[in-house]
Order: C-alpha cells, then structure tokens, then sequence
C-alpha cells in the first residue's frame, strides 16, 4: 500500500489523507474497525455492567474510587485529545514542524494517563482489590486495562509515527497514517468518556 | 394462485393423516407426541399447528419448485433468451403479506402459553413443592413443605400441580419430563428457574437431563412416577418414617455405615450423594439400568440386587465420570451381598402396588 | 514459497479453498465417527469422554474452521472480479487474515495430538467449561484457537467491506452489484459485528481458566448466564454469516443458468439487509430454556419469526427467476436449485423453534439438530458446493467433470435426506442432542441405524468430489472467458484463470448484469474506463505468515504457562512467560518492520500484458 | 494497487480554512460536561441517585456526540458509512448493554 511513486508533490490537497486510493482505503477501513471496536467495548461494558455489583468480600466502587485521581487522568485525556486535533490541523495545513509537536505533547499525555493508571492500579491492588478478588474486581480490570492498552497501543504506535515523519517526510504516504491515529487515539478518548461514567462516577453513585 | 389454493386443500387431509401417524409412534411415557399432561398437551397443540403452518409453506415451495423445473427446462436445440423480468410488485407483496399472516396465526398462542407455562404455582396450597438438584449425573429431589428428601424416582399424585424450583449442584442441567412438560435448566445461585408439572393419569414417565453436562450427560435419566391420592399420603407417610432398619450381621450394618453413608442418607438429610431411602422400589439403579421397561412389568428384586452389586463395584463403567468411588476391593463379598440385599429389600409398602411387586 | 508470500487475492482464495477442505474433511470425520457410534443402542465404539470430543470439535471446527474458510475463498476470488478491481483493498491484511485464521485452526485441531482436546460441546457453557468441571487443556485450545483464528477472519471481513465500499470499477454503483457481492457485504459487516463479542467472550473464558478471573465462578460472583448471552450475541449472526453467501451464490447460480435476470433484485437487497439486521436481534431464542423470564421469551419469539419473512422473499425470487427462463441441469444448478426446497425445510424447522413455549419439548434435541443440518448441510454446504462448481472453471481454468458431479449431487442428497430427515422425528419422540449413547427400546434404535448409513453415502459423496477434483487437474487448462456461456457479471469477461492483475483495463460498467447487458447488445467484451496502461500491483510479503506463527507461539505459551514439564528449561520458559513474549514479540516486531518498511509494490507494463494475456 | 488515481479532484474544491476555534470551543463544551457530571457526584447525597445516574449518562452522551462530530469529523461530508458503522456497532453494543442490564439476574 504505497503512494502512486510518480506523485508531485507541488500542491498539498485539501484532505491529504483521503488524496490517495490507498489512503482512502486505510480511512475507511480504519472506520470500519473502529466499529467492530464499539462492539468489542459495548461487550466489556455489558460484563462490566451485570457484575459491578458482586463484589464478594473486596472493597466497593465506592470505597476504592477516588474522584480527584479520576478527573486529573479524564483532563489529562481530554486535552490530549485536543492536541490530537491540532495535530491533524498542522497536518492540512503541511505545518511539519507544528504537527510533530502537537503529536509529541499527545503523546507525553498519553504516558501521563498510562503513569496514573498505573499507580491507580498498584494502590487498588494495595487496597485488597486484585483481579481475582471478585466478579466485580475481574471485570474492572479487563475493561479500565482492555483500554489502557489501547493508550498503551497508541502512544507506541504515534510514537513511531513521529520518528517516521521525521525520517521520510510528511507525505501522501504517512499522512493517511497519522490521520488515521488521531482517529484512533479520539476514540479511546470517547471510550474513557463511558468509563469514567459508567465505572467511576456510576460507582461512587452506588 | 386459485389452483394452488387448491391442491393445499386436497392435500390437507393427507397431512392429517400423517400427524395421526406421527402421533402414534412414539412411547407413550416418553414421546412429547404422546402428551400425558397439560403443559405437554398444550405443547403438543402448539406444534400441530405450527407442523400444519410449516407444511402448507413447504408444500407451496415445493410445488412451485417442481411445476418450474418441469416446464421451464431448457430442451434441446433451445436457444432463445427468455424475457428478462425485473419483479413484480404484486406477487412480491403477496408473499410478504401471506408468510406474515401465517406468523401472526403462530405467534398469537406462543405468546399466551408463554405466559401461561411462566405462572408460578409455588404459593398455591394446593399444589406440592418440589425442590429440584441437578448433580453430575443425578437428580435430588427434595420435598419442601413434606421435608422428604430423594433422588432418581419423582413421585407425585396425578391431577395435582407441581412447583419446581430448578438449582443446580456443579454443571448446568435441564430437567425434562418429554410426556408431560417441556424441560427447564437448572442453573447456580442467582438464577434459579421456576415450572411447574402435571401428569393426567397415573403412570410412568421418563425423564431426561436435557443440559449437556458432562461424560455420562446421556445417562442422566430419572422417572416421574404419577401416582393417585391416597398412594401419595401413604408414600409421604412412609418417606417421613424412620428408615428401615439394618438387620442381620452387625459388621456388615457398621461397613454399610462407614462406607455408605458417608456420602449418602438413608433418612431425609441432604447429603452428597443420591438419597437411599426405598431403594428397592425404585425404577432404575443409579438412574440409568432399568429394574424394569415399562410400568406393566414387574420390579423384581433379583434384577435389582444385580444392577446394584454391578454399580457398586464399577460405577464408572457404568456411569463415566461420575464422582462415586468404586467399591470392588474396600467391601468384602460378605459385607458387600449384606449391602445389596438390604437396599433391595428396602421396599416402600405404598409404592407395591405401582411397581408390582 | 511463493504460497507464502502471496498476497494476491485469487492465490489467498484457493489457501482459504485448501485449508478449508482440510478441516471441512477433519470435521467430516469427526461427524462419521459421531454417527458410528449411535449406529446402535448402548454401542461402544468410543468411550463417553472421547465423543464428547468428537461433537465438540465436529461443530467448531465445521462452523469455524470449515464452513467459513471457504466461503472467504469463494469471496476472496469471486467479489473483486464481480466488481471490477484488480485487488481486494488491503493485500496484505487479507494474507494477514488468512495465515492467523489458518494457525488458529491448526493449534486447536492440535488437541488431538497433545491429547486434551475441548469437551463442553462447541457453545463451551458454564460452569462446564471451567477449570472445575473441564480441567485439561482442551477448553484451553478452544479458546487461544478460536480467538486466533477469529482474529483472522475479522480482519478478513474488515478487508471485504472496504473493498466492496472503495475499489468498484467506474458505474458499478451499489444497486448494481451482483448478489453474492451485496451477500459478502452484508456478511462482512456482521463479521465485523458480531466477532468482537465473541473475541470478548473468549478473552473472560480464558482469564478465568488462566488467571483466576471470576466472570462465571459462581462461589466469588460470577454468572453463568452471561457467558450464554455473550456467545449467542454472536452465535446467531454467525449463523447468517454462514448463509447468506450461499443466498448470494444461488442467485448468481440460479440466474445465471435459467438465463434470465434475477427477479425482484432491489427487494432482494433489502431482504439480505433485513435479515443481518434482524439476526442480532434474536439471540435468545438459544435461550428460552434457561429461565429468562416470559417477557423476554415472547419478545425473542416474535423477533425469530419476523426473519421468516425477508428470507421468504428470496425464496420466492428465486423460484420465480427460474419461472419463465430456460433452466439448464449443470450440476452447479442442481446444487444450487435443490438449496431451495431443502433450506426451506431447515427454515421452518427454525420457525417451528422459535415458538418458545414449543421449544421447551424441541430444545436440546436432535429436532434441533436437524434444524441446522438442514440449513447448514442443505443450505450453506449445498450452497457452496453450487459455488465450487460454478466458480471452478474461473478460478482453474478447468472444468469439473458434470457427469460425475451429477453423481456426486445424488449421493450426496440423498444420503443428507436420509441422515438429517429421520433426525426431526428422532427428537419428538425424546431423544436428546450430545448423548454418546442411548438405552434400547425407546423407538431411537432403527431411526439412528437409518441416520448412520445417510451419513456414510454423504461421505462417499465427499469422496467422489475429490476424485473430481483429481481427475479434473490432470485435463488441459482450455477454457474461454465466459465457459457457461450464459455470464452474467464482470467475472466471465477476463480469461480462466484470472491473470495476477484481473483487467488489463479497468471496465465501465452501463447496468445491472453489466456483462449480460454488454452482450445483449451485441458487444464481445466490456468498454473500458482507462486507456492500457501500466499496473501497479502490491509485492508478496512474509511478515503475515511470521506474525501468525508469532500469534500461534505465544498462544501456546500462555497455555502451557502453569504446566509443570518436569524438565526445569522448559518449565522456565513457560512459566515466566517467555514463550508467550517471544511469540508477541514476533507478531509485534513483524508489525514495526510493516509500519516502518515502505513497499512500493511493482509495476506490469503494457507490453509485459499483452504476453500475459496471450499466455492466458 | 493501481496507479489509476480514482481520487475526486481536490483542487477544485473550496479551501475551507479550518479554525482552532470551533475545536476549542468543543473542548470547553466537553470540560463543562465532565465537570457537571463530577460535580454532581461530588455532591451525592442532596441529589437522587436514580436521577444522577440518568444525568451522567446524557452527559456522556452529549459529550461524545461533540468530540465525534468535531474531533473525529464526523459532521464533515463524505462520512456517511462511517456514522452508519459507528451506529451498526453502538446498536449491538447497546443490545448487549439491555442484555446485561436485564437478563443475566433474575
Ligand atoms: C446456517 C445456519 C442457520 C440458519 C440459516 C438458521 C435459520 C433459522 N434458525 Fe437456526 N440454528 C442454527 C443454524 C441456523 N439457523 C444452529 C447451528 C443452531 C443450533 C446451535 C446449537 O445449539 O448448537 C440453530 C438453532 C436455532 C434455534 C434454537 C433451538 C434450540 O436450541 O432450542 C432457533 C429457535 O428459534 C432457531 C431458529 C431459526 C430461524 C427462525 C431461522 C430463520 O432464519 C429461518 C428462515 C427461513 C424460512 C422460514 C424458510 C423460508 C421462508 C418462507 C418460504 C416464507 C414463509 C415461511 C413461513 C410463514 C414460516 N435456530
Ligand atoms: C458447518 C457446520 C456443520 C456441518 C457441515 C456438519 C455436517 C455433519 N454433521 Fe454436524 N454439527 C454441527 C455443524 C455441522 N455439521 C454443529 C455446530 C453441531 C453441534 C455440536 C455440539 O453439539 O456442540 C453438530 C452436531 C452433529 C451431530 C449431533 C451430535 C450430538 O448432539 O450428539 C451429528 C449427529 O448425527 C452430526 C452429524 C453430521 C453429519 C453426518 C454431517 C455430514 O454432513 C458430514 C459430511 C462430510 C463428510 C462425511 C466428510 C467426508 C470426508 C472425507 C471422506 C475425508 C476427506 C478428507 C480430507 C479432505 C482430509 N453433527
Ligand atoms: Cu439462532
């Protein structure tokens, strides 16, 4: 899937990553997992949902959630996702330079969110809450990590993304690339939107 | 369409006809085509009409397909290209509306049995409780307002509700009485299920665990025996009586303890394994070898003592994967003969008559 | 070599054409196995532990790793010619797919050779499929395996979809598709729906064997039910995954050799869309027996029969495109007008279930299993059989011996009525479905005799399709484009076989039919929407087969990694994980490499195509 | 792939400038939001919880509807099939969510 070898380079278009059949295609395609990705996170939802009540002899949602934490890592992700924005703007507009930066500061937030979570983790774990704890504690875990590792993804993936702008170039070939990573990473962005309603402000709820 | 209104209607009898065959095969304490109780009769109604539905769109399919394959095949020598039809709105409108109608007719009487199989009868002071285990690989049942606890024979007094609450033990199960009600899983805490059961006559029905659960799932069986009235009392009677005593050598009475009861009860507490109490009159050892085939034949003991000695020494033979230890060195000849004939003998006064002996 | 590396569409077809013939064989096997021992009351052929291996790898490996494979052959050749493209969207994705769907299914047929091989039947319910009541490998296999190779075929339909929205030649607008196309859309789109769920749901089955999660203990709060609702979520789109291309295949088929265009072609659309809709809709009719309670029973009841109405649409549209044509007996039509009748017969079976208070007496029984032989056997393999036989020439460039394909379909119908038939009325009169064996005298004995020896004739029908298949290979490649004679759509105007690049010029498509349309009016090959010009075409890669070997190594090394090997190397290796790390290290680093490796493909040139198509 | 170029014409097409603005004016929309949703739990005890519940979920909603039609472009032209495949997959995950809500206890 590369770029039309002859392409020339004179005139930057409009929408870069869709200039390309091959772009349009990873666009699109992009979009379609991403639908399949609702599911797979619908699915975890719905575990997440007939079992956030069994919580057997370990500590409550309501005991262990701590709402300062959660609203540091949900701004953290909000304004990561806007630097993705801006990104994608620098990009329109051949902007190499801007562009990099705001992918670097994304990704910066993004280990950010990931260190967060990590401590988060290590302190429930401290608290007697470990994935086997509880019906409630298993399917915690599997979905605040299932999208951990999506940042954890996304982070290495716009990382080599970076190095490779750097090295060849924003072109008609990498374009579509961090076109569909900014795509991704508001994903996981709308993704947390759900997890910290539905697990930690539902839960403090009760 | 007129003509093929038509032959549909000649035709009618003929299914008919062949829905009283069908009905006639089949056991008639087995068959869901030989209904022997309400739920099962309405059951029975509800897949008549559903065969007479489905045969009508089948038979149309079929004479369709066979009138279009004889008359437009290609002959030979047959070149021309025949007109190319886009569709026809009427028709298609026609088998929209058609099948839709069909359904309604279907769905109207799913929808009331629905509710009318979910009623729980639990409350009803007339109706006897019955609590439901599923084990690997048998069934407990347990008396809750009679206190009588057993396992593999269900007896319950004809023209009577049953409630059951459906638990399970280990593995899912389902409870299944095909002559007399559809069956019903038996699941863990939290989602125990409710039915009930009502047998017409007295009588013999077997039943099966629908549920794949496990190596001996297909030997899983267990019998409802629908008895009248008065047999009821008499067996609840004799069930909630001290068990019958172990007579004869005393070592043996001790190993029978020792061995035995550790897993099982010969009186009415729960217990590990499958309740003892009137053993000699049940219909099957360990659910699945037959004492006897049907209810016209009578329980002989012989057959019983066999079926037993066989059990207890190589349960897993005969039921694999089951959690029964085998007996076969533990148990002297002498102690494991005592064993055998006690449990034989063990027979209930008010089930005699039933079982014929 | 070169069948490693591929990454051209037509070449990944016959991979999917040859592992599924592989596992459709396995599974053959297991299924003959299975009906040798119910051939008689009490039989002891094979003992209680091993049957229940049998139907449990017979489903899973039939509905997974047989069935599927090769509809995503018949796609993966058949849907870029229909539209026009000289590749699927994604070439390199497709092997991608191809070669984890192929190692899944290669490390869960392992089972039998490690010798713990799945046993909690192919809808692996709990708590039987727990580390309790199952604690060998063999749940352990169905999960890692499944979930690799369903990994492949997700990425498979995500590759359909795009190709089919992106890559259609000039004028061939959605309403102008073929109908296997729009079915492989449609089917595509439930793929991607529909195999998320299940990958979640394996992922908690595998937790919870592996790591102590608690999704279905019971005793810490987990559910038992959940795992039920999850696997149908998916279960029963994946059924219609599995018929609609055969809908698509008999609509291509059964136009094509009645000469007549497909009656009612929009409504046809709107009904298989309808339908894939629908089909999430109703996954607890699976269910009526667990308890969920009458309103969800008669809701899920009222929502299965509703299909009934879309899929009688086709029915009809199909019968009436023949009514008024000129039918032709090839053996492809013999397959694909005999899908008619007998798929109706599993249909209403399928309404005659819906009706839950009727399937208290039907579930779990072999009227259930009759059920889906006769929309599975006598509708999707019938399907795909019309498919092959239809599609062989175009995919070859040989044609399959018709006498003996007549043959092959008699036996094999025939054998299929007598098997699955006699089933409907075994489970009336109370026989359950997954028993290893039965008690005499209950009027099962003669019925499964009868069911047995079906079976055995359907096998030898297998059989005789692989003697036509061997004979076939052995004749000369001489077909022209369009061998029928009677081609409808874009893939009979390019020669048998297909040329690497499919168009040496990219058609413009006027109509529906586009190649029936050209041909009416009097033109011998389609107009063309670019001048000849050089062709760029993607170049073969290994990375695919290296990531899924990576996936297969690591799947083995999360399986084993509590195992105790007795040898302190190895249980080093597993127990720390490294195997696992290695084999995602694999995938992985093959995943950087593609991300960071620009690969410009090659080029043909027009004077290199016009030598090819001479060749050709 | 081809090197037949199906792409639409971009330079015929207008420039639109696209503005930093409306993007931040979505991100302090999608601010605001989490803070009434936080805000509110925050204070739990003086409000229903029944009624909390059923506020945090249409802020969520409400935000994710913002960040996808600004950030991920989703009001833009040419997404049609995405928002028909994003919609497919929030409807089977919607079902699944009823699902769980409703029929795994009973
Ligand atoms: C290709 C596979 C396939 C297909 C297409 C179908 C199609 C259908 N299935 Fe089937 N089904 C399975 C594969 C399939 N099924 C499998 C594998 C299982 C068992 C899984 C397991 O437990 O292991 C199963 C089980 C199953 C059950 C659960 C049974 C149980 O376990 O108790 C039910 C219940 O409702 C059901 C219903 C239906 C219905 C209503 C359709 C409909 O789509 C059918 C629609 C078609 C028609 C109705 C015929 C044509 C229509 C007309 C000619 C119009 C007029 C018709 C009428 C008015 C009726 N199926
Ligand atoms: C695509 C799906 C599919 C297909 C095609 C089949 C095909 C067949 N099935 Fe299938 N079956 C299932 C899916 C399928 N089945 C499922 C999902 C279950 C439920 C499992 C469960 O309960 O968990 C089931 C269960 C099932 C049972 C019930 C088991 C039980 O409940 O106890 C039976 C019993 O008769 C049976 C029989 C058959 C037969 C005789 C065929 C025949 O049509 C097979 C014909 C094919 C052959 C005979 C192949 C011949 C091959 C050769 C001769 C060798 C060639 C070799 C190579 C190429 C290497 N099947
Ligand atoms: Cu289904």
């Amino acid at each position: 899937m590369s770029a039309p070898a002859h392409h020339v380079d004179d005139q930057w278009p409009h929408e870069p990553e869709k200039a390309t059949l091959e772009g349009r295609n990873k666009v699109i395609g992009f979009w379609l997992f991403l639908g399949g990705e609702a599911v797979l996170f619908g699915t975890l939802f719905a575990t997440f949902l007939a079992l956030r009540n069994q919580i057997g002899d370990g500590p409550s949602a309501a005991e262990l959630f701590k709402l300062p934490m959660i609203a540091t890592v949900t701004a953290i992700l909000l304004v990561s996702s806007l630097t993705s924005v801006f990104a994608i703007q620098a990009m329109h507009r051949k902007e190499v330079k801007a562009m990099l930066n705001w992918l670097i500061v994304t990704v910066i937030l993004g280990f950010c969110f990931l260190g967060m979570e990590i401590y988060e983790f290590v302190e429930y774990v401290h608290e007697g809450h470990t994935f086997t704890t509880s019906a409630f504690s298993s399917s915690f875990y599997t979905l605040v990590g299932f999208h951990g590792a999506h940042v954890a993804f996304g982070v290495a993936w716009i990382s080599i993304l970076i190095a490779q702008v750097r090295k060849k170039g924003l072109n008609l070939v990498t374009a579509p690339k961090v076109y569909v990573s900014a795509i991704y990473w508001h994903f996981i962005d709308v993704v947390w939107v759900f997890i910290f309603t539905v697990v930690y402000l539902m839960g403090k709820v009760g | 369409m007129m003509k093929r209104w038509h032959a549909v209607k000649r035709l009618l009898p003929l299914f008919a006809g062949l829905v009283l065959l069908l009905s006639a095969c089949g056991r008639s304490d087995l068959s869901t085509l030989n209904p022997q109780g309400p739920v099962a009769d309405k059951q029975f109604d509800l897949m008549l009409l559903a065969i007479t539905i489905m045969t009508i769109v089948v038979v149309a399919v079929f004479g369709i397909a066979i009138y279009v394959v004889i008359r437009y095949r290609r002959r030979p020598g047959q070149e021309e290209i025949p007109k190319q039809i886009e569709g026809n709105h009427k028709l298609e409108v026609i088998w929209t509306v058609i099948p839709i109608l069909l359904l309604i007719i279907l769905a109207v009487p799913t929808v009331k049995y629905v509710f009318a199989f979910a009623e729980d009868y639990s409350g009803d002071p007339d109706a006897v409780n019955v609590k439901v285990t599923g084990h690997q690989f048998w069934w407990e049942f347990e008396y809750t307002d009679l206190g009588i606890n057993t396992a593999h024979d269900l007896v319950i007094p004809k023209g009577k509700k049953i409630a059951i609450e459906l638990r399970t033990a280990d593995v899912l199960h389902s409870f299944w009485v095909p002559a007399i009600a559809g069956k019903m899983d038996t699941n863990p805490q939290g989602n125990v299920n409710k039915m009930f059961i009502e047998a017409y006559e007295a009588g013999l029905y077997r039943g099966k665990c629908a549920e794949f659960c496990g190596q001996s799932h297909a030997l899983m069986e267990f019998k409802v025996k629908s008895v009248s009235e008065e047999t009821f009392k008499a067996w609840v009677a004799e069930m909630k009586a001290e068990p019958k005593a172990f007579e004869g050598d005393l070592k043996v009475a001790e190993s029978f303890k020792q061995n035995c009861l550790t897993c099982h009860a010969i009186d009415n507490a729960p217990a590990l394994g499958p309740n003892l109490k009137g053993f000699g009159s049940r219909e099957a050892v360990a659910g699945i070898m037959l004492n006897r085939e049907t209810a016209d034949e009578p329980i002989e003991q012989a057959v019983v003592e066999e079926h037993l000695r066989q059990w207890i020494t190589e349960p897993q033979k005969v039921k694999p994967g089951n959690t029964m230890p085998a007996f076969k060195e533990q148990l002297s000849e002498e102690e494991l003969d005592g064993i055998v004939k006690y449990l034989a003998e063990y027979k209930l006064e008010s089930l005699k008559e039933f079982n014929k002996q | 070599m070169d069948w490693l590396t591929t990454v051209d569409h037509k070449k990944i077809g016959i991979l999917y054409l040859l592992a599924g013939a592989l596992f459709f064989g396995i599974g053959g096997i297991e299924a003959i196995l299975i009906r040798i021992q119910l051939i008689k009351p009490m039989n002891d052929f094979v003992d209680a532990q091993t049957f229940n291996e049998l139907i449990t790898m017979h489903g899973t490996t039939m509905i997974f790793l047989g069935a599927m494979p090769i509809i995503l052959a018949l796609m993966n050749v058949i849907v870029p010619l229909q539209i026009g493209a000289r590749d699927v969207a994604f070439p390199f994705l497709n092997a991608l797919g191809f070669w984890t769907f192929f190692f899944g299914g290669i490390l869960l047929n392992l089972s039998w050779l490690i010798g713990s091989v799945p046993d909690a039947g192919w809808t692996s319910y709990l708590p039987l499929a727990s580390v309790d009541y199952s604690n060998s490998h063999g749940v352990d296999f169905y999960t890692i395996g499944l979930q690799i190779s369903g990994l492949g075929t997700l990425i498979g339909g995500i590759n359909f979809l795009a190709t089919i929205i992106n890559m259609r030649a000039p004028g061939m607008s959605f309403m102008r598709m073929p109908m296997f196309t729009w079915a492989s859309f449609i089917t595509s789109a439930l793929i991607l729906f529909a195999f998320p769920a299940v990958t979640v749901g394996l992922i908690l089955l595998m937790f919870d064997r592996l790591f102590g999660g608690n999704f279905f203990y019971v005793p810490n709060g987990g559910n038992v039910v959940l795992w039920q609702h999850i696997f149908w979520i998916f279960g029963h789109p994946e059924v219609y995954i599995l018929i609609l291309p055969a809908f698509g295949i008999i609509s291509d088929v059964v136009s094509t050799f009645s000469r007549k265009r497909l009656f009612g072609y929009s409504s046809m659309v709107f009904a298989t869309v309808l339908i894939g809709f629908l089909g999430f809709m109703v996954w607890a009719h699976h269910m009526f027996a667990v308890g969920l309670g009458p309103v969800a029973n008669a809701l899920f009841s009222i929502a299965t029969m509703l299909i009934a109405v879309p899929t009688g649409i086709k029915i009809f549209n199909w019968l009436f495109t023949m009514w008024g044509g000129s039918i032709q007996f090839t053996a492809a039509n013999m397959y694909a007008i005999s899908f008619i009748p007998t798929f109706v017969m599993g249909g209403v079976t399928g309404v005659m279930l819906a009706s839950a208070p009727a399937d208290f007496q039907f579930h779990d029984t072999y009227f259930v299993v009759a059920h889906f032989h006769y929309t599975i056997v006598g509708g999707l393999v019938l399907g795909l059989f019309a498919g092959l036989h239809y599609w062989w020439p175009k995919m070859f460039g040989r044609m399959l011996n018709e006498p003996l394909g007549k043959v092959t379909f008699w036996l094999f119908w025939i054998g299929f009525q007598l098997t699955f038939f006699i089933q409907h009325f075994l489970g009336l009169l109370g026989m359950q479905r997954r028993v290893f064996t039965y008690l005499p005298n209950q009027g099962f004995d003669k019925m499964n005799l009868v069911s047995t020896i079906g079976a055995i004739m359907m096998g030898v029908g297998v059989i005789l399709f692989l003697v036509n298949v061997v004979i076939t290979s052995t004749k000369p490649k001489n077909l022209g484009n369009d061998p029928w004679g009677d081609g409808r759509t874009l893939e009979w105007t390019i020669p048998s076989p297909v040329p690497e690049y499919n168009f040496k010029q990219t058609p413009l498509v006027r109509g529906y039919d586009a190649w029936w349309k050209e041909k009416m009016e009097g033109n011998t090959e389609m107009p063309a929407a670019e001048p000849v010009g050089s062709i760029h075409m993607p170049s073969p890669s290994i990375l695919p087969f290296m990531m899924s070997v990576g996936l297969f190594v690591a799947g083995f090394g999360f399986m084993f990694a509590k195992d105790d090997f007795g040898n302190t190397a190895l249980n080093f290796l597993f127990g720390n994980h490294l195997i696992a790390a290695f084999g995602l290290l694999i995938t992985f680093g093959c995943m950087f490499l593609r991300s960071v490796k620009d690969d410009h493909g090659y080029h043909i040139e027009p004077e290199e195509l016009e030598q090819k198509g001479v060749k050709a | 792939m081809t090197a037949h170029d199906m792409a639409p014409d971009n330079s015929k097409r207008r420039h639109r400038h696209e503005g930093k603005q409306k993007h931040i004016i979505a991100f302090i929309f999608s601010i605001v939001l989490t803070l009434i949703a936080f805000v509110t739990v925050a204070s739990v005890g003086e409000v229903n919880p029944t009624f909390t519940v059923i506020l945090l979920l249409v802020m969520a909603v409400l935000q994710v509807v913002i960040q996808m039609s600004y950030w991920m472009h989703m009001k833009d032209k040419g997404h049609v099939l995405p928002i028909v495949f994003m919609i497919g997959g929030v409807i089977i995950a919607f079902t699944a969510i009823v699902m769980s809500v409703y029929w795994v206890w009973w």
